[in-house]
């Protein structure tokens, strides 16, 4: 009979990655009835633009916050001010752990790292160079990332070019074009790593810059493992011009978000932790995925 | 003190109270289409004039106003400053760096003197900013635009290098100060509020009541007639950036401690907010123009835009497109003065 | 001893000399004309004495030393007071604050020092009504006609005790009975003991005030004579070119 | 045709070549310091001059040259311009949208038919938007700065209003046609680097050799003057705030070409990155100078820098200062002029 | 039939009085002279009827019909030019695209209509000369003097058929010599039919010239008639004030 407002505090609204789990959420409100989805957050990645949205909500008497953390200490004195006027408040894609958060839904992103960096060795354990590609350099989720795939390639014989990773900022544009670059200036990279989607989001620019040297990939003399597993990002590893994608569940995260927030509200225990967890997608198993 | 020697001129009438001073200016149609928003945004939303709410309508904007203040000399002079936003980043960061590394250090020779370090570390960068801007533009003659883009450009380039991108949370004994000085209450207001009442009154003494202030004025109304009587342009142009860099420092630090940490881009792309909150506010980007009440009530209409659509629930979609809107509304009021006086 | 010197003065701007190995020098207390064609170089060579132009060749001398005049707050400190031709107003700011502008009236409250506003709007008055200008102290200069931006550039004049006062086409614009208050505070400074270069079009004026005229012609000085030895035919013929030199 | 009939100045001495024209601007200046940077970054990565670099270089120029040059009209009349970057989001999406929706509704009466009323729908929106800036601008007399950034803020928030923030990828049967008109290649040369020269051939025309381009200038220089001497002058403001729109909703376009998708943050922030292309390349915000050959090489300058670092491999935290180092230096080369100039 | 005609025109700018209940009419190829003290309102006056400012009360009718001028575009359509006071120069272009402003000449290229360079700067030249000014036509106005500042702004009135110009001191910053081209060239206006408001301060010009002579004193005409019924004194009397009307 009770009825919750739930709010779902993105890092940025730009940012297509969301848009999946404002999906979720959604969806999964539409599916409880008695709750409401708010999808609110800052336009651009900005941290103190969050933290006002966020106060904001409190004011507004939401019951429930899921939050992507865009910089952890900044997001905690929040987190807590609205746990002490009796909000339930989870994180999720980015979290803040020293916070009295209820629980984070999302990735392990150091896993996440560790599993690209896998995929990798999979791929070709001969080492070569490798260049990454990442969003914000503020963003601690995705420098979680960088450092899982450098643990994971670690001891191997693959080296990191000078120079990775650049930072796209999450324009989807210039990911591209960092990609040329990366490998115009590396001629001999043997391998790319996006540890976002971000160039592969533009199919064409990504085949664009594929295009000229397709049958390396193929020929898995170039690998490119790149995170995410967004719809166009499946039908370029299908179409070849990808080795191996590993992706997150940001859908998920967004009903499993909705459902802990009711659960937190009903007083029902929930797990700290909450992992969506991870695909691992090849040319093997790829028509699974995209149905 | 003086008599009036005032020359009886017969086609001359007294001007009506509201075609003078400030009820004539831009500044005073702007604070009327603001509270026009109030009133509507109040029925909107039930908890928009909450207690708790006003104090954080006050708080944020406070947050963005002393930059405010700062950019509106810059303007007044006839330049612009892009780099705001990268200087409240750089001296947050700066000054968080300083509290964290003094205590590692195990540095304290007294209670307060780590925040006093800190503080001026990071007031120093700032200054070290606005003095390398202002040179650029008064002394070297390089455009007010390309050279803060530059600078904009070069001032996050060093917070990265400095943090690796990582926010940098103050620590150490004097947090608890630091905290209490940054985003306190001081008699029920939010202590970033008392802030700028206080710099605000400052610049209006300074602009209004020192010689300074009048050079600030006649280098944006004629920068060669300035030269020409004497007036020494570069320096108040410099000095005029400083004191913005200064500002926006002083800004990103009480953010900062708002936030309990200095993120890497804090303050991303502030500047044009902050340009656009000194402009509704009456400031004129063809310089000569400006005042410190023009440039908070500027930063009031902005905030309450931002904090009244999210209150009133309005799809996060359309905020932006109805921010937009609203903000050349509530210029579009200034016309009817204009109209009014033909 | 002259007070003031100028030797082979020359000023090129690209392609253009406007100044052509100009010489001559001003007695202390010496009312001197300066005449010649639009485009001869009068206002170049005021704003070579002003300090706003350097002299791409040649020598000045102030006061019998030596003088590099970098700017025109040097030019003020050493006592030379301009009235420009294009008025260097701040259109932003009303007549009082221009007059003014860099020497303004103030008093000390604690460390502060605040603005005599009704002080300096007092004695703008005083300067207008000694003017005889119709020009109120308070408007804005943005708002006025040409002859009440006219006075406040002259006003602004008397506010310093000056050695030597440039006025460039001072009488340009404003009106007849300014035009003689204009003369006769010329000749009051004279009677001060101050230098004035008068540059005008106006023969009458010219030679109502000058003791001496000096024609330029396309750069170059053509005459530097006394009045009592000239007329104005000559003088006219010598600004159109008609008679090279006198 | 007709006899020079200039007068003999005794005075006037013929000015040597490089005193006057192209050589002695602005734009002249900074295509030296881009020559140095480009020898500089060659010796610094041995790939940058290889023939698939300077392609990329060429296209990713192009991406922006075309609405740099839109921009610079608009700064010339002493305007700006801030909407340009979510006018390309916008004008891209409609594009996209209305290709999609003619495909689904299987609309195709003829072949190319789907990319005509596509393109033409994308470049009306581009065009309402310019009209918006123009006639607020021109006709209520808004601030420009306060005017488009609120385009800025309405046209974006548009933009995810229509496609819930979603890329929206061109489908249908002129899809290849649309790949082909804006990525392809045409004579070796990127299709995109075709359209800007041809943009800005055109452009050089209207400013030098057309009485619109006078006009143009003239509105600049000084508008009271344009406005007495009989330049419809409110007219000539909106067509340059459509001309640039246009120009940027083109740009837009041909860089989801490239892309195949539009996404909704396109082009995000490009504004600034824009202005100051404009800038470098010698038009001066404050009106009355400028011109297309400058906006090219601002546009060529900025992109090398940043293609330039990144194969250089130079450390990504250290890359975004030195972009903001080498833009100051550039127009700092400038400054020589002047001084050489006296 | 009258080819101005002011009834009851006045101009309020706040709460300045500028043009207070102001009548006369002008006939074809009448050379009228309006004198005034600074600030009297006759730059007011000829912006009223050069279409820039709207007057608050009153009537203005040209050619015998009712006039609502809105812009100065339509006063130049009515075929009435002006040299503005303050010149109204765009800084940032030559002499000759100053003068051509507007009405720029141009050739056909197949659809597009390209300026004729050479042609407008030829042309330019050719008025300059006829005014003997020393001014060059492809030069920046930025970078003028004065004068020639002054010249392009008279030059610009000579390309059309105008029915009447009003020249508000047209004089004040040109050299002698041109003085007289300038008194010349409104002699041969009114030879052609062409009627002539000329604001001055210089008693002498008007004299020289015009038929007629009206006095604005504070807003408010306090005199208007044949130049051959009246004299310096009695003007210069009205300008000042002492002489209340006439
Ligand atoms: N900054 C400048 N750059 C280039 N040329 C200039 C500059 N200033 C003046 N000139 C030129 O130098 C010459 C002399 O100009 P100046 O202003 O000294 O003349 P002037 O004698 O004062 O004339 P007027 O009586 O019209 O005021 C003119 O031909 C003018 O065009
Ligand atoms: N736009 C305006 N706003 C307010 N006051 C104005 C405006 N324009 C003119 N005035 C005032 O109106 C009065 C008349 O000005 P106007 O320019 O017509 O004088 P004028 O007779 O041309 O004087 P001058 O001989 O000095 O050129 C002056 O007091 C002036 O300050
Ligand atoms: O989870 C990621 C999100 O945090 C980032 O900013 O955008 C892409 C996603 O991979
Ligand atoms: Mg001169
Ligand atoms: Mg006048």
């Amino acid at each position: 009979a009770d009825s919750y407002k739930f709010a779902v505090v993105p890092k940025a609204m730009n940012n297509p990655f969301f848009d999946l789990t404002r999906d979720g959420c959604m969806a999964e409100a539409k599916k409880l009835g008695n709750v409401t989805c708010i999808y609110q957050g800052p336009v651009e990645h900005e941290p103190a633009t969050q933290a006002q949205i966020i106060d904001d909500l409190i004011t507004q008497g939401v019951d429930g916050l899921a939050i992507s953390v865009s910089d952890a200490a900044a997001a905690t004195t929040l987190i807590n001010k609205a746990v002490d006027a009796g909000i339930a408040v989870i994180t999720f894609d980015s979290d803040a752990a020293d916070s009295k958060r209820a629980a984070y839904v999302g990735t392990n992103n150091k896993e996440f790292g560790k599993a690209l960096g896998e995929e990798l060795l999979k791929l070709k354990p001969e080492g070569g160079t490798y260049g990454m590609i990442s969003g914000g350099a503020a963003a601690p989720n995705l420098a979680e990332r960088v450092d899982g795939v450098r643990e994971a390639l670690k001891g191997s014989k693959w080296t990191e070019v000078p120079g990775s990773p650049t930072f796209c900022n999450d324009d989807v544009t210039l990911a591209v074009q960092q990609a040329g670059d990366l490998k115009t200036a590396n001629p001999d990279i043997a391998a790319i790593v996006p540890v976002g989607g971000w160039p592969m989001f533009a199919p064409d620019g990504w085949k664009n810059f594929v295009e000229p040297f397709k049958a390396d990939v193929e020929s898995k003399k170039v690998a490119l493992v790149v995170a995410d597993t967004l719809p166009v990002q499946l039908q370029l590893l299908k179409d070849g011009y990808a080795n191996a994608l590993v992706g997150q569940r940001p859908y998920e995260m967004g009903e499993v978000a909705i459902q802990t927030l009711l659960k937190l509200k009903k007083g029902e225990k929930v797990e700290k932790i909450i992992y969506t967890g991870l695909d691992r997608v090849t040319a093997a198993n790829v028509g699974e995925f995209l149905k | 003190m003086m008599a009036e020697t005032v020359q009886n001129f017969s086609n001359v009438r007294r001007t009506r109270f509201w075609q003078r001073g400030f009820l004539a200016s831009q500044t005073a149609y702007v604070g009327l289409a603001l509270i026009v928003l109030i009133v509507v945004m109040s029925f909107a939303s039930p908890n928009f004039l909450s207690a708790g709410n006003i104090s954080n309508i006050t708080r944020n904007f406070s947050f963005i106003a002393i930059a405010t203040l700062g950019i509106t000399l810059v303007i007044i002079t006839g330049g612009i400053d892009l780099s705001v936003g990268s200087t409240m980043a750089l001296t947050a960061t700066t000054t968080s760096l300083t509290m964290v590394t003094l205590n590692n250090a195990g540095f304290y020779p007294f209670p307060g003197s780590a925040l006093i370090i800190s503080l001026l570390a990071g007031l120093a960068t700032a200054g070290i900013i606005g003095f390398a801007n202002g040179f650029a533009i008064a002394k070297l003659k390089l455009s007010p635009f390309v050279t803060t883009l530059g600078t904009l450009s070069i001032v996050r380039g060093l917070t990265y290098v400095a943090t690796f991108g990582r926010g940098t949370a103050p620590a150490g004994p004097d947090k608890e100060l630091f905290l209490a000085l940054t985003s306190g209450k001081l008699a029920g207001m939010p202590i970033s509020f008392v802030y700028l009442i206080i710099a605000a009154f400052a610049m209006w003494v300074a602009l209004n009541h020192t010689a300074w202030g009048r050079h600030v004025y006649a280098i944006g109304g004629n920068e060669a007639a300035g030269k020409l009587t004497g007036v020494a342009v570069d320096r108040v142009k410099i000095q005029v950036y400083v004191i913005c860099a200064l500002a926006a420092g002083f800004n990103g630090i009480i953010i900062s401690g708002w936030l309990g940490s200095a993120p890497a881009n804090l303050a991303t792309a502030y500047e044009l907010t902050i340009i656009a909150a000194a402009v509704i506010g009456g400031a004129n980007l063809a310089g000569g123009i400006g005042g410190a009440s023009g440039a908070i009530i500027g930063c009031i209409l902005i905030e309450v835009i931002r904090n009244g659509l999210v209150l009133a629930r309005v799809d996060p979609y359309w905020q932006q497109t109805l921010v937009g809107c609203i903000i050349v509304a509530a210029v579009l009021v200034d016309r009817f003065r204009s109209l009014r006086s033909g | 001893m002259a007070l003031l010197e100028l030797h082979n003065v020359r000023k090129d701007f690209g392609a253009i000399r406007a100044l052509n190995d100009v010489s001559f020098s001003i007695e202390p207390g010496e009312i001197v004309g300066l005449m010649g064609d639009n485009g001869a170089g009068k206002s170049t060579l005021v704003k070579i004495i002003s300090g706003i132009y350097q002299p791409s060749a040649g020598d000045v001398s102030f006061g019998g030393e030596a003088a590099h005049i970098h700017s025109p707050g040097e030019a003020r400190r050493l006592g030379i007071e301009t009235v420009y031709q294009d008025l260097a107003l701040a259109d932003n700011l009303t007549a009082s604050a221009n007059i003014f502008l860099g020497r303004e009236l103030k008093y000390n409250l604690g460390p502060l020092r605040l603005l005599r506003h009704r002080a300096m709007n007092a004695r703008a008055a005083e300067l207008f009504a000694e003017l005889k200008s119709e020009t109120r102290a308070d408007d804005l200069v943005r708002l006025m006609s040409g002859g009440q931006r006219q006075a406040v550039a002259i006003a602004r004049t008397r506010l310093s005790d000056a050695r030597l006062i440039l006025m460039d086409e001072p009488t340009a614009a404003i009106s007849v009975r300014q035009v003689a208050e204009v003369l006769g505070l010329i000749n009051r400074l004279r009677d001060a003991g101050i230098a004035v270069i008068l540059i005008s079009h106006r023969m009458p004026d010219v030679f109502a005030v000058c003791e001496r005229v000096i024609v330029m012609r396309r750069g170059t000085k053509v005459a530097d004579k006394p009045i009592a030895n000239t007329s104005p035919e000559e003088v006219t013929a010598l600004i159109t070119g008609a008679l090279e030199v006198a």
